[in-house]
Order: structure tokens, then C-alpha cells, then sequence
């Protein structure tokens, strides 16, 4: 690990640079206590510095998803408390971005039209509009698409759409849940690629929720290992990567140290989880 | 017996909702649910009844077995050759939302007026919806079946026995489901226009005659038959869902 | 060896009178004395398919609307009418409310009328009606209503002023509704059915026709000679309560509802008339072409 | 046009042409079936001669109006059953049955309820068409993606302009099923019903034709239902397949 | 790279351990020569050693799947010869056992059923399905799920049911397409030991299909990396692995180089395939 990225590591716990922060959150569905309740996730503390790019893995069913929900103000948690930018989240705060793991574009709308959708009803006007719609297409390799219906694309094309989207209307948070799920490794590696720019370009927060140990460690500045449910965070890794990074990392000697370490923290959850069914 | 008791509270609905619109509507004709089913009663005590319901029955009978074969028997052949399947389909839909009954007709003209014409105009109106199920089941059915059975070095025979059959049965059941009710639905209309027997004929002779409590009262013993017919292919159709 | 038993059409076979003297024929053995054995009846809703209906069956004679015949004739179907059946039009009528203002066909001006069906025998009626009473037939609307009860219901509702109705309805309903008009009063008698079968058949088997023919006229006479067992008869067939039965056999006594079966050239031109009125037919009718009395039993042959 | 498509008109036309030549040579009795060609002048003479404008009015306005009713009803009725899971699982089961029950025999009902002429003419075919809405409408709010309310809540966008501009969009294309579907009962029911019951419209008069062996007429008519059927079915389905190329692969 | 790994290359070239071989195997899918014919595939040359297993990775639609179906003899090749055990390939050959990358498990069969299939139809006499039925039904892994159906297990155990299925058949080549595409990334490589321990028991020879890096590199003996379409070897990695080895070695620090030589390769050719959309 590099002193820089120690260097970083100590920021994290400067309150001025605290963008997010959940402290004992916990979520159970259904009334608690009952037999039918699902404990889903937590206690959970988590603090994420301003521009940091964290990820987050864990076994299938952990609760990640649960995670996402109460940061992104689409659920409660039970218990404890969930932090954004100094004041207590209820409902979507304003300045928050999420991109989901199913593909969420409008298929009646065009590729263009989709990126649009949220500065129209913003009421911002046309130029601006068109302006940004356009940067974020070309940033996003979907140009010569911008006419295109959503069926026309590909799967992988259409996580772009919704990346563009979300982009456009500048989050300070951005919230990504598995987004390149339904792509093959290499395509996802390449994907990530675009991710990194994305987020050196805008300086903003990112939280990945994914289940590729590689993707999460050529991405992240940290990476959050979740036990099988109800999950908590049993190990938090440091991969110390500079900044201007890109998916060639893969062939570098620490980028199988963290996949190892990732791999044996989780190996036992999955283990878990597979042998439930 | 949850699932038995929702579509029980449904029809109590309906029945009260009927009692209403009797007593709402008073002398002009429209006669109470009770004493719809009290007139059921008594016809269900007259051999004349159970004559026409016979004739119902057998043409209802021989329009399900043919339409059925026919329409499995077709589906598969037009759904084992793509071209054949897309050259037929908008045909088909088209033939599907005819009226059909204009064209019936035609079918007097050529089966006459006995039983036979009105099998016929039954399997008009049902085998078409089985044979586009069944043609599009086999148009969908994963590639990967017909494969499997290819690497486990099944015959063409054993293919289509023991891996193409089961895997569009589910469609063709819910296409037998749509066709049996068609039939019925075909069968009745012929009896309605003309014919000499059947329940559809008793029902048209006693509106002829404005004898309303007879006209709901077959009308309530064949909704009643319809239901149950289709409850067990209903049935039938969820056990082969896994 | 007895042949196979034969069955013939029938039009409104169990609605209408048309058929009673089949049903006494059956019921009496009359068909078997006469050297025929006709165990049921094909019945129907009348008009064409009656005709269809014996077109299409093995025995192909029956009893149909005169109109229908005529048609069938005209549009090239090889049949002939081998005897007439019913001269008479009292079972038809004209209804309105018991607190309707209106009391004669005059008073229907303006006003609108259900009828069954366009071009039908309701309408024709009504037409002839108008006519021989002397109303301007253009300033009495025609509602068709599909159906004689679907006519009471719009009458009930308020939507026509009167509507036309058929025995034994009017029988059965008697106590609601007040006549208007009673046709079998106002119009002189006319053909109404006739008895039709193919050229063919008739080369093939001029002796069963023949037979049919005498076993219906001989149900004719039965009836008028015990109109009382007539009705109980019918009312069995038809599936009347015997009341009911009775006076719908003992309205047709007078004006002497069922011909045993010869021709009468005045009663079919005037049927003719009507058709005309309503457009059924616009060329002249070739009787000679059609009709054929050679089937008819010598007894009644010569009878005019 | 595709090559299935050009096979699809070879094969229509084969079929009129062995049918002209079959009643032609007299293999089948014009008094059976006509030949095609004097079906295709008949159905001329009938409109150029304006004899059954009437009848073809009346039953389009009837078609017209039961295809708006069991569409706007069924889309409602739809919509307030997927609202009430309780009251949508006891209903699916005889939706699923529906179409075994005779709808032409309550006829008689109708005329007490609506009176006599093209309003129970159109309560039937309402009735024959509205379950196939019914059932779309259950099936498009079924179907909208569960992550496209999630994203609509992120938007923070309020329950009516999530309803017009996520879920209606949305649910369309199943919707447009159901569209389909209503048109072609409404076309049955009307039709039918006029056949058998009624005194006017195009069924009305085929049946009529057919009483007076009006062969000719008959097949003129029978024709123009065919000919209305397939253009309304090929425009509808024109734009079903614009909708249905948007929903997911 | 071990002294044992490169005896074991040399092998390979010996006539009368060659279990499969490719010469000049093209495939073109369409009249060739005409505007709309599909080049897919090739020209391929490959030998397979018996008990070799060996992995394929390429981008999407490079022909790795058309490459399957020629050994399968599914599918005849344009060009070239394709040989199993000496005889040229001509319709599906007898010993061969395939695992396709879409779930192929009859749902209207309970999972003994769908094992027990192909041994039906082979005639083979009660008591010896039985038996077999069970071994693979436990091996692996779902000996509590005998009498479930498919629509019952999760797409991974139903992708092990189709192994099971072709396992029972006792093939002397097994041919896998991307069997675990479906599943996520730390439940892919457990069923990677699974798969490992099948392939040591039976000593058949694997050709696997995979989109992942880490995967291939895990699983296999050789992994040969394919072009973009019209998809050739363009790099064969030998990875010297012992025969027994588990998911642990992602650990192994030759595992991250042989990871980063073979996203190396490909990352051009995932480029390529990226920017056609
Ligand atoms: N609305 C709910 N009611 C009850 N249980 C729920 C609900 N939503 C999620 N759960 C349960 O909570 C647990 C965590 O779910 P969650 O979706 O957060 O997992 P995840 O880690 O995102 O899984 P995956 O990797 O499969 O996406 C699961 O066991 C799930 O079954
Ligand atoms: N039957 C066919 N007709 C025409 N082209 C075909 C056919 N089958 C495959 N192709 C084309 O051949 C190419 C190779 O297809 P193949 O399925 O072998 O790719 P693949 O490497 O398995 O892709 P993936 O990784 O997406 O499974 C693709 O471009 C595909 O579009
Ligand atoms: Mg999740
Ligand atoms: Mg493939």
C-alpha cells in the first residue's frame, strides 16, 4: 500500500470531508420480531468521504440491494441512522443519483430523449439541455445511437442509457447497483473503464454494489466485504490505486493480492449461501 | 380452498347484483335468480330438456375431439417449418376475429341442417385458437430442447414424443382451454340460427315465445357447465406448470 | 317391408298454428293410413329456413310461408307448390297498451309500430291493413324490433305505439296488451302457406307425396270435426297448457284457418299484393309454373 | 414486402383462384358458393347501389361504440382490480373461464335493460370484448418493470404524473393487445348478434339475404365483413408491431 | 511456467494420445460468397490431448459457440475437417457429452428424471440408472432436490442438473458453453471445483467456453484465446497448473499473469466488438 493512499485512508475519518455516513443501520422486512420478518441487513457502519469511490461485495441475497435502497431514501432503515451531507435522509434527497441493476431506460423514449428526461422536467432550458444531453451521449460512446429506440440496443448499451441519465443531472452521490450484471467480464472490465473517467471527470461520491471481485478491485479506492445475510461488513479493503488507473491494473502483481483477499473473506459466505439453494 | 372461495364471494356478487336488477326493473320480465334456478329445476325434470341437452352435448362433443385434433394436428405441422408457420399466422389471426357466423351460411349450404353443420361451425370457432397455440409454442419453444435431444442422440420419432409434446403442452392446454369455450360458443350460435334441437334452439324457441325464465335458466346451466369444464383444464393446465 | 320413417319441415312448428293439423295427423295415425309414416316434425324459425331445411333433408316436402316459396322459386331453386296450407291471417295482430290513446289503425299516424322484421309477414300485414282501412301508410313509422316479444318490450318501454303480435302470444298475454286490430277481421282470407317440395322428389315419389298430402288433409278435417281434441292434441305437441290451446284452435274455426289443400287463385293474388306492397316481389307471378295440383287427392282435387 | 409475405399473398390468391375455378366448372354448385369474382361484383353493386348503407352504418356506429366502451371500461375495470389484489384473485378464475359462457343468450336481459335496437346489440358485444381489456390491462400493470416505479420514485416524481408519464407509456404495448383483441369481440358481438337477433346492420342483412336465397347479395356481403375485418386487423396490427418492437428483447 | 507443464505440451503433438482435431475448420453461415453470408468462424486448427482440459475465450459473437457445435456435429464445417477419436465428425458422434449455455432442463421432469433421460432412451436396464442416477445426482450436490423440478431450483442448480444429465451418460469428450453464465462470479467459481473434481474423477477430456478471464485461467490446462469475428486462435495459454487444484490459486501469484497475458489479448479484440455496438 502506498503512503498516499494511507494518507487518504486517515481523511476518511475528517468530518468536513464526510459525505455519507449510516451509523447501527439495520433493516428487517416485516414487523420485527414475528416469524415471517427477514432480517436483511446491518448493523451497518459506514462512512464514505467526499469523492471516494467505494464498493461494495458480498454473497447473493445479502442485503447490498437493502443497503442501496435506504441510502438512496427508497427505504427506512429499522434501526440507526443513514446521513447525507450532514442531514438524516427521508425520502430521495435531492443531489443523489442511482442507476439500478435491472435496466431501468424508457423503452417508449429515444436513446436521446431517455437522457433528457429529467432536465425537461427540471424545466431547464432547451440549450442547456442539448448541450449536456449531448456531452453526456458522446461521453458515454452512445452518439451515433442518440436516435435510437432502447430495443435497438444492446443490453450493455442500454446500462450506458441509464448511466447518461443519471449523469446528466450532476449527483454528488451516485449509487450503482450491479450495473454491468448482465454483460460478459471483458465487456465489464472495458464498462469500468468508462466508470473511472466518468467519476474523475465529475468528482462525485460513488457507492458500486457488484459481485465481480475484479471489477470491484480495479475500481474502488475501498472495497466493503458483506457476510451472508443479514449482512455487515466483515472486512474493508484498501487497494491504494492512484486516481488516473484503467483496467490494465488487472495484470499489476497487487491487483491479485486484493482479488485473493476479497476471494478468501468471501469464499465461506458463498459457500453459505450456495448450499442454502 | 382459499382459491375456491374468492371466485364463490365473486358469483354471490353477481347474483345479488341480478336480484337487484330484477326487483329494480319489477314486472317487465326479468325474472329472480331463484326463479331462474326453480325453473331449472323443472326442466331438468323433462325429458324433452335432456333430448335437446343430448343433441347439445354430442355436436359439442364431436366439435371438441375433431377441433382439437385438428387444431393440435395443424399447429404442429405449420410450427415445424418456420416459413410455413409465419406464411399462415396473420391468416389465421384474420380467420380468428371474423365474424364468423356471417359464414354460416355457407356452412348450411354445404353440411345441410343436420348435426353435422353445426360440428362443423363449432370446430370453425375452435380449432383455430389451438392450432395458433400450438404453432407458436413449437415457433418458441427453446432451440436448446431440440438440441439437447440432437447431442443425447434421440430420433426425430423420440424427439417429437418425449421432448417437443411436453414442452408445448402447457400452451396447447391453455389453447384447448380458449378452444373448448369457442366450440361450445359455435356449437350454440348454430343451434341459435337454425336447427331443430339443441339447447340453443330451446333457448331462441323460448325467447320466440317470451318465456324469459327458461332462456336464463339454460343460459345459467350452460355458464354453469362452461365454468366447470374450463375450471378442470384450468386445473390441468396448473399441473402441467411446474 | 315398412319403409324408414320420414320426416318433413314444418315452419314455426310449436309457435304457430300453421302445423296443427300435422300434429292431429300424427297423433291420429291419419299420415299411416294414408300410406306414410311421419314420426316427427323438422321445425324452425320460418321464412327461408324452413325452405333450406327441407331442401336439405331426405324427405324434402314441407309446409312454409308462401313468401319464402316464392323466393326460393325466384332465385332459381327448383321447387313446386303441391298444395296450400293455411288461408288465413286471424292469428295475427296488432297490440297496444290497455291505456293507449290509440283505438283504431287511423289513430297510428305519426305514431311508430313495432314490427319483427323488415319485409316480413308483420309488416306486410300492417301494409295491407293500412291500405284496405284507408291510412297513409308513409306517415306510420316501422320499427323492426328482431322478434315479436322484443316488440311487447319496446311497447312496455314506451318507444313504439303499438306492436304486432302472433297467437298463441296473444293468447297467452291477452290481459296486458288491448287489440288494435285483429287481421284475420279487416283482411279477406289469403294464402298464407303452402305445401312445397323439388321437382325431383315429386317425379321420384309422386305416391309418397300423395300421401302426405291426403294424411294432412284428412288431419284437416279431423280437426274441424273435433276441434276439442284437436286442441288437447296440440297443446301436447306444442307444449300449450290446454286452456290456452283451446282458444287458439277455436279462433281459427271461424275463419277457417287450414285449406285441405286446393289452390284458390283469388286468396294467392292477394297474398301476392301484399308481397308487393312490402317490395317482396316486383315482376308478375307465373302460377302456372309453380303450382302443381296433380298430388292433390282426388277428393278435394276438384273442390274450388 | 417480405419474402413470407409475398408467399403469404401467392397462397390467398391460389385459394380465390381454385375457388373461382372449382364454381366455374361446376365442380361446386353456385347455389352452394359463388365464384369470387361475382362475390367482388356483387359487393360493387351493393355499394355503388347504396342499398345497404343503412345496414353497414348501423353496425360500424355499433362496432365504433362498443369498441370505445370496452376499452375505456375494461382499461378502468382493469386498473381498479390490479389495485385490489383481494378482489383480482378472486376475479382471475372466471376472467379465465369467461369466454364459455354464451353471451347471446342474455339478449333477452338487455332488451329489458336497454330497450330494443343498437343499444343491447352493443351491451353484448361490450360484454363479449370488454374481458379480453380486462385482461390486458392486469397483464400491462403486471408487467411494468418493477425498477421503472423505483425509478420514478428517485425522480420524485408525484403518483399522477407517475401514472401518465412512467406507467401508461409503459404498459402500452400490452395495453394495444388488449386494444386488438376488444375491436375484434366488438366486431364479433355486433355482427352476431345482429345475425341472430336483430332487424338491421350488415349481420342483419346477410341473414336476410340468406332467407330469400339471395345467394348473391349474401356473398356480397359476407365479402365486405371479410374485406372490413382484414383492413381494420391490418392497421391495428400495423401499430401493434411498432409497440411490441419497443418492449424488451 | 513448471517442467512438468512442458513436457506435457510436447504431448500433445503425439498421434496417439490426440483425441480431437480441427484442420482448416471454417465456418459460413449462408450461401458464401453472397452479401448476407455470416463468416463465423475460423480457420481453426486444434488438437485436443485425451484427458486435456482446455478453455476457449473471446469476445461475443466471435464463433466460440459455432466452434462447439462442429465438434458436437451439430453443425458441419464450411471448410476443413473435424475429427473425434480418429473418425471425421459426421452428425452428433457417440461419447460425446455437451452442457449448453441456456438452461436445457426439461421443466416438465423432476430432476431424477431429467438425469435419468438420456439413459432411458439409451435402453440401458433399470437397476443401472438407478445407480448412476444417484452417483450423479450426489455428486453434485443435489441429492435433496432427486424429486423437486426445475422451476423449483435456482438457475445455478438447474445448470447442475444439466451436467449431472450429460455426466450419466459417461462421454469421453464434454463440451460446456459457458455453463455458468448465469450465475454470479463467486458462485461461478465454486462451481469451477465442482467442475474440477468431475473432470479428475472422469479423466475425460473438457473443452469449456467462457467469457471469464479468471475462470479460464483457474480451470484449465490450456486456454486459447479467440480473435473477433470471424473468430481464429490468436493466442494459446499454456498455465501449468498441477491436476489437483481448487479456486484457491486466484490466490496464486501466477494466476494474476495469467489473468493479465490474457486480457491483454483480448482487451483489443473486446474493443473492437464494443464499438459495433
Ligand atoms: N420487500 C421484502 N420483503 C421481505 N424480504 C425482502 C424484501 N426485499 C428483500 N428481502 C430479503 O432481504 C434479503 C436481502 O435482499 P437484497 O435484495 O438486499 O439482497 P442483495 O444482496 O441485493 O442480493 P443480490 O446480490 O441477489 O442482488 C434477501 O434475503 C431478500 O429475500
Ligand atoms: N444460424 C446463423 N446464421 C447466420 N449467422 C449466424 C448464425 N449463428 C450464428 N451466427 C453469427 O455467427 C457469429 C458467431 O456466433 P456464435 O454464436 O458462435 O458466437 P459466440 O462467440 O458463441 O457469441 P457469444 O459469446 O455471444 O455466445 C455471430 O456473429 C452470429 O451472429
Ligand atoms: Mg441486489
Ligand atoms: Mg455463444
Amino acid at each position: 500500500m502506498t503512503v498516499a493512499a494511507l494518507a487518504e485512508v486517515a481523511d476518511v475519518s475528517a468530518v468536513e470531508d464526510r459525505h455519507v455516513r449510516l451509523a447501527g443501520v439495520t433493516r428487517v422486512f416485516g414487523r420485527p420480531g414475528t416469524p415471517k420478518s427477514v432480517h436483511a441487513l446491518g448493523p451497518i457502519d459506514l462512512d464514505l468521504r467526499r469523492g471516494e469511490f467505494f464498493s461494495v461485495v458480498g454473497p447473493s441475497g445479502c442485503g447490498k440491494s437493502t443497503l442501496l435502497d435506504v441510502l438512496a431514501g427508497l427505504s427506512k432503515p429499522t434501526e440507526g441512522t443513514a446521513e447525507f451531507e450532514g442531514r438524516p435522509i427521508d425520502g430521495v434527497p435531492a443531489g443523489v443519483g442511482v442507476v439500478f441493476q435491472e435496466d431501468a431506460s424508457f423503452p417508449w423514449l429515444t436513446v436521446a430523449d431517455n437522457v433528457a428526461f429529467g432536465l425537461r422536467r427540471a424545466g431547464v432550458d432547451a440549450a442547456e439541455i442539448a448541450r449536456r444531453v449531448d456531452y453526456a451521449v458522446g461521453f458515454m460512446g452512445l452518439k451515433a445511437f442518440a436516435g435510437a429506440y432502447p430495443a435497438q440496443l444492446s443490453g450493455g448499451m442500454r446500462q450506458r442509457v441509464c448511466i447518461a441519465r443519471t449523469l446528466v443531472m450532476q449527483p454528488r452521490l451516485i449509487l450503482l447497483d450491479e450495473p454491468f450484471g448482465a454483460l460478459d467480464q471483458q465487456t465489464r472490465l472495458l464498462m469500468g473503464d468508462e466508470l473511472l473517467r466518468l467519476w474523475r471527470e465529475t468528482s462525485a461520491t460513488v457507492l458500486l454494489i457488484t459481485h465481480a471481485l475484479d471489477e470491484a478491485a480495479m475500481l474502488s479506492d475501498r472495497v466493503g466485504v458483506m457476510s451472508a445475510r443479514p449482512g455487515v461488513f466483515i472486512d474493508v479493503v484498501e487497494t491504494g490505486w492512484e486516481v488516473e488507473r484503467d483496467s490494465r491494473i488487472v495484470s499489476h502483481h497487487r491487483f491479485g493480492d486484493i482479488t485473493g483477499r476479497l476471494w478468501e473473506k468471501l469464499r465461506t459466505e458463498s459457500l453459505k449461501h450456495l448450499r442454502d439453494g | 380452498m382459499k382459491s375456491v372461495l374468492g371466485p364463490a364471494a365473486v358469483l354471490a356478487v353477481l347474483l345479488l347484483a341480478w336480484e337487484v336488477l330484477h326487483l329494480a326493473v319489477a314486472n317487465t320480465g326479468l325474472p329472480s335468480p331463484l326463479a331462474t334456478l326453480m325453473q331449472l329445476v323443472v326442466l331438468l325434470g323433462e325429458a324433452e330438456f335432456w333430448a335437446h341437452a343430448s343433441q347439445t352435448a354430442q355436436a359439442f362433443a364431436a366439435a371438441v375431439v375433431l377441433s382439437t385434433v385438428g387444431g393440435i394436428a395443424l399447429g404442429i405441422l405449420l410450427g415445424m417449418n418456420r416459413t410455413a408457420g409465419t406464411v399462415s399466422e396473420p391468416i389465421l389471426v384474420n380467420l380468428y376475429s371474423l365474424p364468423k357466423v356471417t359464414l354460416y351460411p355457407v356452412v348450411l349450404l354445404i353440411f345441410g341442417l343436420g348435426i353435422s353443420a353445426r360440428i362443423a361451425f363449432g370446430i370453425m370457432h375452435g380449432m383455430i385458437p389451438l392450432t395458433l397455440f400450438t404453432m407458436n409454442a413449437i415457433l418458441q419453444m427453446k432451440p436448446v430442447y431440440r438440441r439437447s435431444a440432437a447431442v443425447m442422440g434421440l430420433t426425430p420419432w423420440q424427439t417429437s414424443v418425449s421432448v417437443v409434446l411436453p414442452a408445448i403442452l402447457p400452451e396447447v392446454i391453455t389453447g384447448a382451454r380458449l378452444g373448448v369455450s369457442l366450440c361450445l360458443l359455435g356449437v350454440l350460435i348454430g343451434e341459435m340460427f337454425a336447427s331443430r334441437n339443441g339447447l340453443g334452439y330451446m333457448v331462441m324457441h323460448a325467447m320466440e315465445r317470451g318465456d324469459m325464465p327458461t332462456v336464463l335458466a339454460v343460459a345459467l346451466l350452460l355458464a354453469i357447465v362452461a365454468l366447470l369444464v374450463n375450471a378442470a383444464l384450468l386445473a390441468l393446465d396448473r399441473a402441467w406448470r411446474h | 317391408a315398412p319403409a324408414a320413417a320420414d320426416e318433413i319441415s314444418v315452419t314455426q312448428w310449436g309457435t304457430s298454428m300453421y302445423g296443427a293439423p300435422y300434429a292431429v295427423a300424427m297423433a291420429e295415425g291419419l299420415f299411416k293410413k294414408a300410406g306414410v309414416d311421419i314420426t316427427s316434425i323438422i321445425g324452425s324459425g320460418g321464412g327461408g329456413t324452413t325452405v333450406r331445411n327441407l331442401l336439405a333433408s331426405d324427405t324434402p316436402y314441407g309446409d312454409v310461408a308462401i313468401a319464402a316459396a316464392l323466393a326460393a322459386q325466384r332465385q332459381g331453386l327448383d321447387v313446386i307448390i303441391v298444395n296450400t296450407g293455411t288461408r288465413s291471417v286471424a292469428e295475427a295482430s296488432l297490440v297496444t297498451m290497455p291505456d293507449s290513446p290509440i283505438k283504431s289503425l287511423k289513430d297510428l299516424e305519426g305514431k311508430k309500430v313495432a314490427i319483427t322484421s323488415p319485409k316480413g309477414v308483420s309488416e306486410m300485414l300492417l301494409l295491407m291493413a293500412l291500405k284496405q282501412e284507408g291510412v297513409d301508410a308513409s306517415k306510420v313509422e316501422r320499427v323492426a324490433s328482431g322478434g315479436y316479444v322484443n316488440g311487447l318490450t319496446m311497447l312496455e318501454q314506451g318507444a313504439v305505439a303499438a306492436a304486432a303480435l302472433i297467437e298463441p302470444l296473444s293468447i297467452m298475454r291477452a290481459s296486458k296488451y288491448r287489440t288494435v286490430a285483429n287481421y284475420g277481421k279487416i283482411l279477406p282470407p289469403m294464402t298464407t302457406s303452402v305445401g312445397i317440395t323439388t321437382r325431383a322428389f315429386a317425379q321420384k315419389n309422386p305416391a309418397k307425396l300423395k300421401a302426405i298430402i291426403a294424411g294432412r288433409a284428412a288431419g284437416v278435417e279431423a280437426l274441424y270435426a273435433d276441434p276439442a281434441k284437436a286442441a288437447e292434441i296440440v297443446g301436447k305437441a306444442f307444449k300449450l297448457e290446454p286452456a290456452i290451446a283451446k282458444v287458439a284452435v277455436d279462433n281459427m274455426l271461424a275463419p277457417a284457418m287450414w285449406s285441405t289443400g286446393e289452390f284458390n287463385r283469388a286468396e294467392l293474388d292477394r297474398t301476392v299484393e301484399g308481397l308487393r306492397l312490402i317490395g317482396q316481389i316486383d315482376g308478375p307471378v307465373d302460377w302456372s309454373k309453380l303450382l302443381d295440383p296433380s298430388f292433390l287427392p282426388a277428393s278435394i282435387k276438384d273442390r274450388k | 414486402m417480405t419474402r413470407e409475405g409475398w408467399i403469404r399473398l401467392v397462397v390467398v390468391a391460389a385459394a380465390v383462384a381454385a375457388l373461382e375455378i372449382a364454381c366455374r366448372t361446376g365442380w361446386i354448385p353456385t347455389t352452394v358458393v359463388i365464384p369470387p369474382s361475382a362475390m367482388a361484383t356483387s359487393l360493387y353493386d351493393i355499394l355503388v347501389s347504396g342499398t345497404h348503407w343503412g345496414d353497414i352504418l348501423v353496425s360500424l356506429r355499433s362496432v365504433a361504440a362498443a369498441g370505445v366502451l370496452a376499452i375505456g371500461l375494461g382499461f378502468l375495470v382493469g386498473a381498479v382490480i390490479h389495485a385490489l389484489p383481494p378482489v383480482r384473485s378472486a376475479a382471475e378464475p372466471l376472467l379465465a373461464s369467461y369466454y364459455a359462457v354464451p353471451t347471446f343468450m342474455f339478449y333477452p336481459v338487455f332488451i329489458i335493460l336497454f330497450g330494443v335496437g343498437s343499444a343491447a346489440i352493443v351491451a353484448i358485444a361490450v360484454l363479449l370484448a370488454i374481458v379480453a381489456m380486462i385482461s390486458a390491462t392486469l397483464i400491462g400493470l403486471d408487467r411494468i418493470p418493477r425498477v421503472l416505479g423505483k425509478t420514478a420514485l428517485i425522480m420524485r416524481m408525484g403518483p399522477v404524473e407517475r401514472a401518465f408519464r412512467i406507467s401508461l407509456p409503459a404498459a402500452m404495448p400490452y395495453l394495444f393487445t388488449g386494444v386488438k383483441l376488444a375491436v375484434a369481440y366488438a366486431f364479433i358481438g355486433v355482427i352476431a348478434s345482429e345475425f341472430i337477433l336483430s332487424g338491421a346492420g350488415m349481420g342483419y342483412a346477410i341473414a336476410y339475404a340468406y332467407n330469400n336465397f339471395n345467394n348473391r347479395e349474401m356473398y356480397g356481403l359476407m365479402l365486405l365483413i371479410v374485406v372490413l375485418v382484414t383492413i381494420v386487423n391490418t392497421a391495428l396490427d400495423a401499430v401493434d408491431r411498432r409497440l411490441q418492437a419497443r418492449l424488451r428483447r
